[in-house]
C-alpha cells in the first residue's frame, strides 16, 4: 500500500544560497516548509553556530498558485474570488483595494453608503487579521490559552461577516462600483455587541501577555530594524510602524472614508517583536475607534453606482427589458469593459501597503495584474531580522512578521 | 480473500473482535499532523480551537513529527514546488496512516487551474476523506472527521503484516 | 521473612499500578484542565461498551487516554537508518525507568501495622503478627540522595535519543536537554538542603513525621511554612526539570518539532510522553513530602487526631491508614492540577534566557535561603545540637 | 508641496528629454533603459523617493519593444508615488539592476526574472523564488499555456 524508499528520488525545489557552513563548528539547519512555525509555506534554511542564526536564506513560493497568470484569464469581475485568496486573513481589504483599482480606471466614484462601509469593513477586517497574526505569534510562543481565547473571538467575527457576506473567510463582497448587497437587519447591533465582547477578550489578552516578563524576554530587543533599514527593505506596515515612523497610508494619502475619521497612528520605539505586538493590539483598538465613528455616520442610500458599465441591472429589469438583459449578457459574458490605461492603487492592508497595478487594453479582461504585496517584500528583508539572533527568536520574529503564504506568493 | 484464509466460526469472531478493539483505539487517537498551507488555514484554525474544538473527537495533539502522527491533514493549496514536500512527510509517516484533504485545493486544485498548483493531492499520495467547501465551514469538517471514524473502525486491522 | 516479602511486594504492585493509573488520569486531566481554562469541551467521545450489551459508557472521556495508549502499542515501530541501535531503543526507557523508580523511597502513608489493619480476619491477623512498616517500596535511610541520584539519570535518555536519532533537532532538543537539566537539578538539590538542615535528615519518612507536628500549637509543620523560598524556588526548578512549559525548550514544538524524540514513533514516544505525566505525579509527590506534610493530613498522627489545644481523638488503624493513603493522593492531585495551571498559561524561555534564569536568579535565591536558614537553625538551636 | 514636489521633479524629467505625465494620481515617466539607473538615483537621493515598492514587466507580444519593465516609487516624506517605465526587446531583455540603490529591489527582480524572463545586469542572485529548481519556460509571457504543468513529482497509477 504505501510507497516506501522513495525519499531520496525526490527533487528538491530550491537551491540553497549556501550549503557548506562558514566555520568549523556550525551546522545548517532546513527549517521548513513543513515546520510548526513557518506556516507551511516558508523555507528559512539557517547556518547556526551552536543556537545563533550566522546566515539565512529565506525561500517562499511554496504556496504560488499563478494568482497574475489565473488573471489573465477572467474577466475584470470574476476574478474578485482570486483577489480574496491573496491575504485570506484579511480578504475584505484586498477586494476594496482591487475594486478601488479597477474603478480609479474606469472613473468611477462609489456612493457615499458603500464608502463608509467599505472602510468599516476593512477596519474589521482588519481586527481579525492583527487576531490571527497575534494569536498564532503567541502560540508560537507556547501560550496556548491566549490563541485560544483570540480565537473565540476572531470566531465570532467570522460568523458576523459570515451573515454578511455569506462565507466565514473569503467573502467575494466587493464589486466593480459598489458592494455584493447591503447590510443585513440587526448587523450594526450585533457589530456593537461584537466590540464590546472584544473590549473584553482584548482585555484578558493584555493581562495574559503585556506585562509578563517570559513574553518580554523573549520579544524585546529580539528582531530589531531601523526605520532606515525597513524603508530600504521596502517594510511597510506595522512592522515600519513598530520602529517608530508614523507611516500609514490611511493618514498619508487617505482613500475612502479615512480623510473623516479620528485615529491615531501608534508607532513603535524599537522596532522589536514587542512593539510589533503592541503596535498591532492598538491597531486593533484604534480600529474598534473607527468602526463606532462609522456606525454613525453610515448615511443611507444606494451601495451601488448608477453605471452601466459595471453594475449589474436589478433583477426584474433584467427580465423585462431587453436592454437590461443584454447589459446583464454582456457584463457576465465580456466583462466590465475598463478604458484601456494603467494604475497603481494601494491601501493600507494590514500587512502593509498592498498595491494593485493593473494593465488593462480596453477589454473585459484584464492585460496584467501586480500585486505588489507587502508579505512578499517583507520576506525579501526577513533574514535581516534573523540574522545574530537565536534559533528560537527565528519562531517569534517570523510570527510578528504575520507572514501570508496566499499574499506572499500569490 | 483467498481459499486459505477460510476461518471457522470462533476464529472469525476473534478477529472482528480484535478489529473493532483496534479500531476503538486508532479512531479515538488521531494524532493529526497538520500540513498547512493555504486559506484553510484559517478555518483549520478555527476548527481546532474553541469554538469546534476537534479535541472532543480525540483529534486535537497535533505532533508536528511525521512519526508519531496518524493522519495526515493537508490543508490548503498544494503547488508542484510543494509536492515533493507533502509526498515526503506522506513517506516519513508511520503505519497505520490516514490523509485527509481539506479544502477544494488539496481535493482537486480548486479553482487553481494552472501551471503552479497540484490538481489534487491524491495525484501524489493516497486520499481517505475528501472535505469540499473553499475553505470548508468547521462543521464539514468535523463531520469529515467523523467520517473517518467510522470508517477506521469499519475497516479491518491486520496486526501482523509484512509492514508491522 | 515471607511477611516482608509480601508487604513489599504488595507495596511494590501497589506503587507501580498506582503510577501508571495516575499517570494516565493526567493525560486526561490536563486535556480536560486546558479545556476548561479556554472554555472548551475537550476529549468527551471515546466510550467503552460493556460486553454484549449497549450501555457505552463515556465519563467525560477518561477512556481517551486508554485509546491513545492501545493505538501507540500497535503503530508502526520505526527505526532510523543510520543509528546507534542499542542507545535509540534504550532510551525511552533510560527517561522512563529513573522516574517511576523514584517513587521507590516517597512513603505514601504512615506506620503501617498489617496485624492489626486485618484485625477482623483472623488468617492475616495472626500471619502478620505485631510486625510494622512504614508504608513505602524502599525505606532507604538516604531517601532523599537517592531521589537526586535516579533524578540524574533520566536525562541520559534524553541525551541518548536525541544523538542516536541522526536528526539535527534531535540533538539541538538533546543539548538543551542536558545543560537544562544539569542547571536545574542544582537548583533543585540546593533548595532542598534547606529543609535537611532543619530536620536534621535525608529519610524521607522522618521528614514527613516531623511534619505531623504543630508549630505554635496551631500551625502544620509543613515544610511551606518553615521554608516558602524553598517551595517556590523547587516548584520552579521542577517544573524545569520536567520540560514543561514554560521549560519545555527540548521539546519546543514550534521551534524543535518534537525536540529530542523528533524521530520517536509508537510506543517509544508514548513512553517519552507517559515519562513526562509520570513526572509530573512523582514532582507532585516529593513537593507533597518535603513541603506539604505528605501524607499527613493536618491535626493528625499516626495514632488519631491531635486537635489544637492538645485535643487527642484515637481513630482505629484501618481509618488512620486509609486516611493517609487518601490524603497522600489528593495532595498530589492538586499539585498536579496546579502544574498543569502554569504550563497552560505561560509561553516559554529561550534557551540562553532559561539558563540564565537558573545560574543567576534562582542559583543565587537558592543560596541566600540557604545562607538564612542555616544561621537561623544555628541561632535557635545552637552549634553541636 | 506635493505638488509642488511632482511639478519639480516633472520639469527636470522633461528637461532631460523623458516622457512624463500624470495619470490616475501619480506621475507616470518614460524613459529609455540606459537612463534607468541614473533617473532611480535621482529619484532617492534628489527628490526623496525612498521606498521601493514594486517592480514587474508587462509583456506585449505584437509589439516592438516587447516588455515594459514597470517600477514604483513612494516618498515617505512627500507621500507620492511615481512610476517609471521602460521598454526592452523580447530578444534582449535585459535592465539593470537596483539592488545596491535598494535592498527590496532583490526579491522583485528575482521574481520578475523567473516570472518574466527579464534580466537584471548586476544581480547575481536570480534564484527562482516562487517557482522552483527546474522549471523551464516564463509564466508570466503571454505565449505560456496557462494550464501548461511541469510537475516534481512522478503521479500516481
Amino acid at each position: 500500500m504505501t510507497v516506501r524508499n522513495t525519499s531520496d528520488n525526490l527533487p528538491n525545489p530550491v537551491r540553497p544560497a549556501f550549503d557548506t557552513p562558514s566555520t568549523e563548528d556550525g551546522v545548517i539547519v532546513n527549517i521548513g516548509p513543513s515546520h510548526p512555525a513557518t506556516h507551511g509555506t516558508l523555507q528559512i534554511i539557517a547556518e547556526l553556530n551552536g543556537e545563533r542564526v550566522v546566515r539565512a536564506d529565506v525561500h517562499c513560493g511554496y504556496l504560488h498558485r499563478g494568482f497574475e497568470k489565473e488573471c489573465e484569464a477572467h474577466t475584470w469581475h470574476t476574478l474578485i474570488p482570486f483577489v480574496d485568496r491573496l491575504n485570506y486573513c484579511s480578504a475584505l481589504i484586498n477586494n476594496f483595494a482591487y475594486c478601488d483599482a479597477v474603478e480609479t480606471l474606469m472613473d468611477v466614484e462609489i456612493t457615499p453608503r458603500t464608502r463608509y462601509l467599505r472602510t468599516l469593513l476593512s477596519e474589521y477586517s482588519r481586527i481579525a487579521d492583527h487576531m490571527t497574526c497575534i494569536a498564532a505569534s503567541v502560540m508560537e510562543l507556547g501560550a496556548m490559552t491566549a490563541f485560544l481565547y483570540l480565537m473565540t473571538i476572531r470566531d465570532w467575527i467570522y460568523e458576523h461577516l459570515a451573515d454578511l457576506t455569506g462565507a466565514r473567510v473569503t467573502y467575494s463582497y466587493g464589486r466593480i462600483g459598489g458592494l455584493a448587497h447591503d447590510l443585513p437587519e440587526g448587523w450594526l447591533e450585533r457589530l456593537e455587541e461584537i466590540l464590546d465582547e472584544y473590549e473584553e477578550y482584548i482585555g484578558r489578552i493584555h493581562g495574559l501577555m503585556d506585562r509578563n516578563r517570559i513574553f518580554i524576554d523573549r520579544t524585546r530587543d529580539v528582531g530589531v530594524i531601523s526605520t532606515e533599514q525597513a524603508v530600504h527593505w521596502g517594510f511597510t506596515g506595522p512592522i515600519l510602524r513598530s520602529t517608530g515612523a508614523a507611516r500609514d497610508l490611511r493618514r498619508d494619502t487617505p482613500y475612502l472614508a479615512y480623510s473623516e475619521l479620528d485615529f491615531e497612528v501608534p508607532v513603535g520605539i524599537n522596532g522589536d517583536n514587542y512593539d510589533r505586538y503592541y503596535v498591532r493590539m492598538r491597531e486593533m483598538d484604534e480600529s474598534v475607534h473607527m468602526i463606532r465613528q462609522l456606525m454613525h455616520m453610515l448615511p443611507k442610500g444606494p451601495i451601488n453606482v448608477d453605471d452601466r458599465r459595471c453594475t449589474f441591472p436589478e433583477k426584474h429589469r433584467v427580465y423585462t427589458e431587453i436592454e437590461s438583459l443584454i447589459n446583464h449578457f454582456k457584463l457576465v459574458i465580456d466583462g466590465p469593459q475598463v478604458p484601456a490605461g494603467e494604475v497603481y492603487r494601494a491601501h493600507e492592508a494590514a500587512n502593509g501597503e498592498l498595491g494593485f497595478y493593473l494593465v488593462s487594453d480596453g477589454t473585459g479582461t484584464p492585460h496584467r495584474v501586480h500585486v505588489r504585496a507587502p508579505s512578499f517584500v517583507h520576506m525579501g528583508g526577513l533574514h535581516k531580522l534573523l540574522e545574530g539572533y537565536q534559533l528560537a527568536d527565528v519562531v517569534s520574529t517570523f510570527g510578528t512578521m504575520n507572514m501570508i503564504g496566499g499574499e506572499c506568493d500569490r | 480473500m483467498n481459499a486459505g484464509d477460510q476461518k471457522d466460526g470462533a476464529f472469525e469472531y476473534l478477529t472482528t473482535r480484535k478489529d473493532e478493539l483496534v479500531g476503538w483505539a486508532r479512531k479515538f487517537s488521531l494524532f493529526p499532523y497538520p500540513f498547512v498551507t493555504a486559506c484553510c488555514a484559517m478555518e483549520f484554525m478555527s476548527v481546532s480551537s474553541t469554538m469546534y474544538d476537534t479535541d472532543r473527537f480525540g483529534a486535537a495533539l497535533p505532533r508536528f513529527s511525521p512519526r508519531q502522527s496518524d493522519l495526515l491533514m493537508v490543508v490548503g493549496t498544494i503547488t508542484h514546488k510543494q509536492a515533493p514536500v507533502l509526498r515526503r512527510v506522506y513517506e516519513q509517516m508511520c503505519e497505520p496512516k490516514w490523509v485527509m484533504a481539506f479544502g477544494v485545493c488539496a481535493t482537486s486544485g480548486g479553482f487553481y487551474q494552472n501551471y503552479a498548483a497540484l490538481q489534487g493531492i491524491d495525484k501524489i499520495i493516497p486520499v481517505d476523506v475528501y472535505i469540499p467547501g473553499c475553505p470548508p465551514r468547521p462543521e464539514s469538517v468535523i463531520d469529515g472527521i467523523m467520517q473517518l471514524q467510522e470508517k477506521i473502525a469499519g475497516s479491518s486491522h491486520p496486526i501482523v503484516s509484512d509492514r508491522f | 521473612m515471607i511477611q516482608d516479602l509480601v508487604v513489599h511486594g504488595t507495596f511494590i504492585v501497589y506503587a507501580v499500578l498506582m503510577l501508571m493509573t495516575v499517570g494516565l488520569i493526567l493525560t486526561w486531566v490536563e486535556r480536560k484542565q486546558s479545556a476548561v481554562m479556554s472554555d472548551r469541551i475537550g476529549a468527551n467521545r471515546a466510550y467503552l461498551r460493556i460486553p454484549f450489551t449497549q450501555v457505552k459508557l463515556v465519563w467525560w472521556g477518561l477512556f481517551h487516554g486508554l485509546a491513545d495508549g492501545l493505538k501507540m502499542l500497535l503503530k508502526e515501530d520505526w527505526k532510523p537508518n543510520s543509528y546507534d541501535r542499542v542507545a535509540y531503543a534504550l532510551a525511552p526507557w533510560f527517561a522512563f525507568v529513573p522516574v517511576l523508580a523514584v517513587f521507590a523511597v516517597i512513603p505514601f502513608g504512615g506506620e503501617f501495622v498489617p496485624g492489626t489493619f486485618f484485625g477482623w480476619f483472623e488468617g492475616p491477623s495472626e500471619f502478620f503478627g505485631d510486625r510494622s512498616y512504614s508504608m513505602q517500596v524502599a525505606p532507604l535511610d538516604a531517601g532523599l540522595l537517592v531521589v537526586f541520584a535516579l533524578g540524574g539519570i533520566a536525562v541520559i535518555g534524553a541525551m541518548l535519543a536525541g544523538w542516536s536519532s541522526n536528526n539535527k533537532f534531535s540533538l539541538l532538543g538533546a543539548v538543551r536537554a542536558g545543560s537544562q537539566m544539569i542547571s536545574y537539578e542544582l537548583v533543585v538539590g540546593l533548595t532542598v538542603i534547606g529543609l535537611i538542615l532543619i530536620y536534621g535528615t535525608v529519610n524521607l519518612v522522618s521528614i514527613v513525621d516531623q511534619q505531623s507536628e504543630l508549630l505554635f500549637g496551631f500551625l502544620p509543620a509543613w515544610g511551606i511554612f518553615l521554608q516558602p523560598f524553598a517551595a517556590i524556588l523547587f516548584l520552579v526548578a521542577a517544573q524545569a526539570e520536567n520540560q514543561r512549559i514554560p521549560f519545555d525548550l527540548p521539546e519546543a514544538e514550534s521551534e524543535l518539532i518534537a525536540g529530542y524524540f523528533t524521530e520517536y514513533s509508537a510506543m517509544k514516544m508514548g513512553l517519552f510522553m507517559f515519562a513526562e505525566f509520570i513526572h509530573i505525579a512523582i514532582i507532585a509527590a516529593l513537593f507533597t513530602t518535603l513541603f506539604l506534610g505528605g501524607y499527613n493530613l493536618p491535626y493528625m498522627n499516626d495514632a488519631g487526631l491531635l486537635l489544637p489545644g492538645n485535643i487527642e481523638v484515637a481513630l482505629p488503624h484501618v481509618v488512620v491508614v486509609l486516611l493517609q493513603v487518601t490524603t497522600f493522593w489528593v495532595k498530589v492531585f492538586l499539585m498536579c492540577g496546579f502544574l498543569i495551571l502554569v504550563r497552560w498559561s505561560l509561553p516559554r524561555f529561550r534557551y540562553d534566557q532559561l539558563l540564565r534564569f537558573a545560574w543567576r536568579f534562582l542559583l543565587p535565591l537558592a543560596l541566600i535561603n540557604l545562607l538564612v536558614t542555616a544561621i537561623a537553625v544555628w541561632a535557635l538551636r545552637g552549634v553541636g545540637s | 508641496m506635493s505638488a509642488d514636489l511632482l511639478e519639480r521633479l516633472r520639469a527636470r524629467l522633461v528637461d532631460e528629454g523623458r516622457e512624463a505625465a500624470f495619470a490616475h494620481g501619480l506621475l507616470a515617466v518614460q524613459i529609455p533603459r540606459e537612463a534607468l539607473l541614473d533617473t532611480a538615483k535621482l529619484l532617492k537621493e534628489g527628490f526623496g523617493f525612498d521606498l521601493f515598492l514594486d517592480v514587474t514587466a508587462v509583456d506585449w507580444p505584437d509589439r516592438d519593444p516587447r516588455f515594459d519593465v514597470v517600477y514604483h516609487f513612494y516618498s515617505t516624506r512627500d507621500h507620492v508615488r511615481v512610476r517609471l517605465k521602460t521598454a526592452v526587446t523580447g530578444t534582449d531583455p535585459v535592465v539593470d539592476t537596483l539592488v545596491p540603490l535598494f535592498g527590496a529591489a532583490a526579491y522583485m527582480e528575482r521574481e520578475c526574472h523567473e516570472m518574466l524572463g527579464i534580466g537584471f545586469r548586476g544581480n547575481d542572485d536570480l534564484r527562482p523564488i516562487l517557482l522552483y529548481e527546474g522549471f523551464e519556460g516564463h509564466p508570466l509571457r503571454k505565449d505560456y499555456p496557462k494550464e501548461r504543468e511541469q510537475p516534481l513529482v512522478r503521479y500516481r497509477e
